[in-house]
């Protein structure tokens, strides 16, 4: 029997997932009980994966071996660095979920309630298992499970494109999961293993170069198509634009993070393969991410629908993610990995600030929403200490990664790279305004901004604690750093 | 060097106005509520920034760090004379302003959002004056930016907006470059960013790289420092209310860019370092150049504001010339001038806004006979006009007479013509214009008397205070001790 | 044109897989990597380790069990997704299927004469798994089909009278059921989380938990299969 | 050549491949693009089960009588795993697609691009 850490994270991936099975025959008895199930269920398991990161970041990485089968032969847990920051942005999911209680009655009919509630739970649980595990097929099964309930709550979208939206990312997810699984089954043939630790190890002696490099290719592929690094983005914008507010949070928060998570994987299993060009492809990686951060900003800034244009923001936030990983040094991912959990409180912010004022208004472009600011003062707020924090203005969470993107393009002597960080953010910023302008200082046009309101505490509290963290992490911007930067040594090959 | 004591007291300073923003923002639909805080912090704020005074005067530091933004980087406060100089005149200026402006603002909407960003703006002044390190100094500066804009935009009319833009493009794209010049010093240092009076930039950087990063940061700041041709964005700004072009034009904004550039050759680069390069002269050429050439602009406006826009955008390259030089003398004038100018062209600031919320009247043109209609208003509008053109007695002297010797003491005989040559403009086109409203006949409208006492006391203040600075600028805890003992750290004497 | 790229693009990317698989061992080579680590000790130890002969079964009910747990989750995504796109309709309204051509007799008579078989046959397939070749999801698989032959040869209205929508919602969970009563019964047994209590505790033990988690997933299998042809059926 | 021949069932993999790559990318019917990607998937499939297997082998059914080597039992379960995977993904898919039509009334690709 092993440790009580480890217990807890077992507990912490099954209890998501076995609840989830619980919501559809509850939501047939009563909807309050299905929704107090699916509360009590988000938060126990946001809690737990909370302890497994502070435990991280306290004591370091731990495992646990699964039905007590040692590593190789047996599935082995693991919550390493990034897998504690993935975990420490579970109270996001948390959040989003609370909010999402008022809104899903507002927006879901009945019929389809059960169902929202398993595949938020599933999207949870395969969300954690996919960063606590280390076995790379392991990694496989909740990588689909994550990815399943996406494709369908995409498909809960109130517009017409909803359903083609859904249709695409599914193709697009499951085309990427293909070449995962592709990649599993070829280096299950090189190495014998399916444990990434094992897999690396046996990597680094002497296996056929061409089949590895194919390998390396297909995962890595497989993985920058589920982060959405340009150009392989395409399915994003229309899905986070037609899922509901609190889904489009959480894809845009956390779901597509899991990508960059699966890339650190990928990095920490081809260290030390023979063949693998890294530095070329982390060359390729970071001028990827630079254009994906200017089309991103550049896309963002023609549209009127606001939805849009934060999806199109996360395409180019992920842009910053990959040039710090493509950078390869301690500040470039010291960002990325921080950007991680930054982008998910940041982006969840703003996500579930325009869902409020869509609650309250039925709009979301930005000319309909004009004068909304006097009218909800506490949700447009929330809205505009997020969009400084998104574009990264100090002392904002988004400052944080900006900087040490920066700090990491100016190392490695990319000056051109530094610049293009920091001007697209200002561009960002500049349209940006064109929101908070529209809000503040532009008078109502439509009846219902005029008399709307700021929405009900359990809608708002969400939105004010998330933008409240995305001002305070530029301040406490040494608890994620903390908890990044073994993991960032241990990449880098010092520990 | 001065002594480092343990002491919240810097970070205080900032705090007490951030929070009173909070407190406003909250509550601010009320009047009671709002008048009550902004006074009761400023005045909490001036008394805690003044009791740091006597002993920052006397060569101590006052030091606290707390959060730590990143391992090895913490935020911090550290009030050094040289800090102290802008952070005093912004605190101290803040309370006039605050009187001023609710007396200002009277009637106008969005009062709760005005006072509340007003605030704000003086917190990140206050907190980049008083930071520790160059990073804690450019997020202070950044909020600067940020909170000034609702002031810039307050209004709400197409051109505030457009102006607000503007604004945003010139000072974001500046703190653009600033953030990749701090990312490079950063590197180049190995992680070092605490200001220290040997400079942060190492000796043995390449002069290559050294080139890059003066221009980087002095070009960053000398954005709000409004450098020409990097000015663009003052003169629209304009379209603000005028308690907040006050606080635009004479404390925080363009300040926190001057500020930025002292510190950054003083801090940053070292006295030492630069005596070695081009780069303090090429500084110096640009700053003489946007003096001369922003008073001539000045001449050409007629309306008053736009006016002193320019008026204050040759001023502030006193501050840059000043510190260019690596002179003593020099960088004293420097250091004093930021206080100078601010007292200087706060008063003429309110007046001006004294005689438009009075009279209606914007143009310089339309206000002949002002003066003896407000003679008091008028009369520390004149007094504030001759400290400009450095009369002895007031303030702007001071700044000119040492700048002026540093020029002779570091054989750079034309900064004394540079300082003749302004001084002249300066007389050019303000005497014209005090001549017309003293000396010219009442237009033929009715009567309307003083501005109302909420305005004219303020402006009758810092009138004052511009003699004083001018008359006893050198006792203990007057901006001339403060910079002369700045300097003194600064140039290690 | 857009056709001329798709099969430049295809040709590129068949030169680049062939001239990695080259590399590879021929399969079936004995020199496989594989042969010699993880999968070599399963077949050395797995019988003794777990005690059934039929490895597969070995490695997905033990050494793997957790993947088979994501496995059954999978599919319970799968169904909460298809009811999420397509909810359930009223079916008390007159709407229905009417319109549909009713199965014609032969039809009916041949299913409902297969139909017992093939049940039959399903349900051994999730039960005898751990000895030897089957296993619960394809057992569920076929009884799924059962339910799908019987709802095409006599209708779906009374092949749904066998499953009641009522008990359909929690056989759906019912693997993921099983496996949290799984999870729970094992700290009860001094094992931890999601383990099997050990063979010298509660000698019977484990191959009881084995045929329940079997039964589990056939049964939830079998039911997800169904629900999704249901809820597509007479939709375009 | 003859390293392809011996190789046949992985190129056999990789042609299947390459077929379902195609229906994928240049079919504009929804359906058909759906069943590229069963097919990509089987594809995948048959590399992996036929890298598992041994020569003259037997299924990994334990016993004390034969000698030859058994096949690759996690070959296996990756795949039986992975199929259940792909059913999953496929009856979402085709659900979407059952809405799609009843809320466009087409399931081709390029006009429903058009007619957004």
């Amino acid at each position: 029997m092993s440790e009580w850490p480890g217990q807890l994270l077992v507990s912490v991936l099954a209890l998501p997932v076995t609840g989830a099975a619980l919501c559809l025959p509850l939501h047939r008895i009563s909807d309050r009980v299905a929704t107090a199930w699916t509360l009590l269920v988000t938060t126990v398991t946001c809690a737990g994966a909370f302890m497994v990161s502070v435990r991280v970041s306290h004591v370091g990485p731990f495992s646990h071996h699964l039905g007590g089968w040692l590593a190789p032969w047996g599935i082995e847990l693991r919550a390493d660095q990034f897998g504690a920051l993935v975990g420490l942005a579970a109270p996001v999911f948390a959040l989003v979920v609370f909010y999402g209680v008022r809104y899903s009655r507002h927006a879901v009919e009945a019929a389809r309630r059960g169902p929202y509630d398993a595949l938020l739970l599933i999207n949870l649980g395969g969300l954690l298992g996919f960063s606590f595990t280390g076995d790379l097929f392991n990694l496989f099964v909740f990588m689909e499970l994550f990815s399943l309930s996406a494709y369908a709550l995409v498909a809960y979208g109130k517009q017409k494109v909803a359903a083609a939206a859904s249709f695409r990312y599914l193709v697009m997810g499951a085309f990427s999961s293909l070449l995962v699984l592709f990649s599993i089954g070829l280096l299950y043939q090189l190495t014998g293993t399916l444990n990434m630790a094992d897999m690396a190890y046996r990597l680094a002696d002497g296996v056929p170069h061409r089949p590895v490099v194919l390998a390396f290719g297909a995962l890595a592929l497989g993985f920058m198509t589920k982060a959405a690094v340009f150009p392989l983005h395409l399915w994003l914008p229309d899905a986070h634009a037609a899922a509901p507010s609190p889904v489009s949070a959480i894809l845009s928060g956390l779901v597509v993070k899991m990508g960059i998570v699966g890339l650190i994987r990928t990095y920490d299993i081809f260290q030390g393969a023979g063949g693998v060009d890294l530095p070329t492809f982390n060359m390729g990686l970071s001028t990827l991410g630079a254009i994906a951060i200017v089309f991103g900003a550049v896309l963002a800034l023609i549209q009127d629908d606001i939805k849009l244009m934060l999806a199109y923001s996360t395409v180019s936030n992920i842009g910053y993610i990959a040039v710090g990983l493509g950078l390869f040094n301690e500040s470039g991912l010291t960002g990325a990995s921080i950007h991680i959990f930054n982008h998910a409180v940041i982006k969840a912010a703003l996500f579930l600030a325009l869902g409020a004022l869509t609650f309250r208004t039925g709009y979301r472009t930005v000319s309909d929403l004009r004068g909304i600011g006097r009218r909800m003062p506490i949700t447009v707020g929330a809205l505009s200490v997020a969009v400084i924090s998104v574009v990264g203005v100090p002392p904002t969470a988004g400052f944080v990664t900006k900087w040490y993107l920066a700090v990491g393009a100016v190392a490695a002597a990319r000056p051109l790279l530094a610049a293009t960080l920091v001007f697209s953010a200002l561009v960002m910023l500049i349209y940006y305004l064109r929101i908070v302008n529209a809000f503040y200082f532009r008078p109502a046009v439509h009846e219902e901004v005029e008399r709307a309101v700021d929405p009900p505490l359990d809608m708002l509290a969400p939105v004010v604690l998330l933008s409240g963290a995305s001002l305070a992490l530029g301040l406490i911007a040494q608890v994620p750093i903390g908890i990044a930067l073994p993991g960032v040594m241990r990449l880098l090959g010092g520990g | 060097m001065p002594v480092e004591v343990w002491d919240i007291r810097p970070a205080l300073a900032p705090m007490v106005s951030f929070v009173c923003a909070l407190l406003v923002f909250i509550g601010g639909s009320r009047a009671g509520w709002r008048r009550f805080w902004s006074m009761s912090a400023a005045l909490l704020k001036f008394i805690i920034v003044a009791s740091m005074l006597p002993g920052t005067v006397g060569g101590v530091a006052y030091t606290f760090r707390f959060a730590e933004f990143a391992p090895g980087i913490g935020i911090g406060f550290r009030a050094d004379a040289l800090g102290m100089a802008f952070a005093t005149v912004s605190s101290l200026l803040w309370v006039v302003a605050t009187v001023y402006s609710i007396g200002y603002m009277k009637g106008e909407r969005s009062l709760g959002r005005f006072f509340g960003f007003f605030a704000l703006c003086v917190s990140a002044t206050v907190a980049l004056a008083l930071a520790e390190n160059l990073l804690t100094l450019f997020i202070f500066y950044e909020v600067l930016t940020i909170s000034a804009y609702p002031l810039v935009v307050h209004d709400e009319t197409p051109e505030a907006l457009r102006a607000g833009r503007t604004y945003f493009t010139y000072t974001l794209t500046g703190g653009g470059v600033i953030l990749l010049g701090i990312a490079m010093t950063y590197v180049v240092s190995d992680g070092v960013l605490a200001f220290g009076h040997n400079g942060i930039v190492p000796p043995d950087t390449t002069p290559a790289v050294l080139a890059i990063l003066f221009v980087m940061l002095t070009l960053g700041f000398g954005v709000k420092a409004a450098i020409m041709p990097l000015h663009g964005w003052l003169p629209r700004a304009m379209v603000a209310p005028t308690p907040v072009s006050a606080l635009l034009h004479a404390v925080a904004v363009v300040k926190a860019g001057a500020f930025g550039v002292v510190r950054t050759v003083h801090d940053v680069f070292g006295v030492e370092l630069l005596r070695q390069t081009w780069l303090p002269d090429a500084l110096a050429y640009l700053a003489a150049f946007t003096i001369i050439a922003a008073s001539v602009m000045a001449l050409l406006q007629d309306n008053l504001k736009r006016r002193l826009a320019y008026s204050t955008v040759s001023q502030l390259s006193y501050v840059l010339l000043g510190i260019a030089l690596l002179n003593p003398w020099a960088a004293v004038a420097a250091v004093v001038h930021i206080a100078n100018q601010a007292v200087q062209k706060v008063t003429m600031f309110f007046a001006a806004g004294a005689i438009q919320r009075t009279t209606g009247k914007t143009n310089i043109s339309e206000m002949s006979g002002i003066g003896r209609r407000m003679p008091a208003t008028m009369g520390a509008f004149g007094v504030a006009a001759l400290g400009f053109t450095g009369m002895p007695l007031l303030a702007g002297f001071i700044s000119k007479w040492h700048m002026s010797v540093g020029g002779f003491d570091s054989g750079m005989w034309w900064v004394a013509l540079v300082m003749a040559a302004s001084a002249l403009l300066n007389a050019a086109y303000w005497f014209p214009m005090l001549y017309l409203a003293f000396f010219k006949p009442v237009s033929e409208e009715p009567t309307l008397g003083e501005a109302r006492p909420s305005l004219l006391y303020p402006t009758l203040v810092c009138a004052v205070l511009v003699i004083l600075l001018g008359l006893v600028s050198d006792l203990p805890g007057m901006p001339l001790s403060i910079a002369r003992t700045a300097v003194a750290q600064a140039f290690g004497m | 044109m857009r056709r001329l790229a798709t099969l430049l693009l295809l040709a590129l990317l068949a030169v680049m897989l062939l001239s990695a698989v080259v590399e590879l061992p021929a399969p079936g080579s004995p020199e496989m990597p594989f042969r010699s680590h993880v999968s070599q000790h399963y077949l050395e130890q797995g019988a003794e380790e777990v005690g059934t002969t039929n490895i597969v079964k070995a490695v997905l009910l033990e050494y793997r069990l957790f993947d088979t747990f994501g496995e059954a989750a999978v599919i319970f995504t799968a169904l909460a997704g298809v009811l999420a796109v397509l909810p359930p309709r009223d079916r008390s309204g007159s709407g229905g299927h009417h319109d549909r051509a009713a199965p014609g007799q032969v039809t009916g008579y041949v299913v409902g004469r297969t139909v017992p078989a093939i049940v039959i046959f399903g349900t051994y397939l999730v039960l005898s798994g751990h000895a030897g070749p089957g296993g619960a999801f394809q057992g569920g698989v076929i009884l799924g089909a059962a339910a799908i032959s019987l709802s095409l040869g006599v209708g779906s209205d009374h092949a749904r009278e066998f499953l009641p929508e009522h008990v359909a919602a929690w056989l759906h969970g019912a693997a993921m059921v099983v496996f949290l009563l799984f999870a729970a019964i094992g700290p009860l047994t001094g094992a931890g989380v999601f383990a099997y209590p050990s063979t010298a505790a509660l000698p019977w033990a484990r191959e009881w938990l084995m045929l329940f988690i079997e039964a589990g997933i056939g049964a939830a299998s079998a039911a997800i299969i169904a629900s999704v042809f249901w809820s597509m059926e007479g939709r375009a | 050549m003859t390293m392809l021949l011996d190789r046949a069932d992985y190129v056999l993999a990789i042609i299947l491949f390459l077929i379902g790559l195609y229906a994928l990318v240049a079919k504009s019917n929804l359906i058909k693009k759906i069943i590229g990607l069963n097919i990509m998937e089987t594809a995948v499939f048959i590399f992996i089960i036929t890298g598992g297997l041994a020569r003259d082998g037997s299924p990994p059914l334990v016993t004390q009588d034969t000698t030859s080597p058994y096949h690759d039992p996690v070959s296996q379960t990756i795949v039986l795993v992975g199929i259940v995977v792909a059913v999953s993904v496929t009856a979402l898919a085709l659900s979407l697609v059952t809405r799609i039509h009843a809320e466009h009334g087409t399931i081709e690709a390029d006009e429903l691009r058009g007619g957004r």
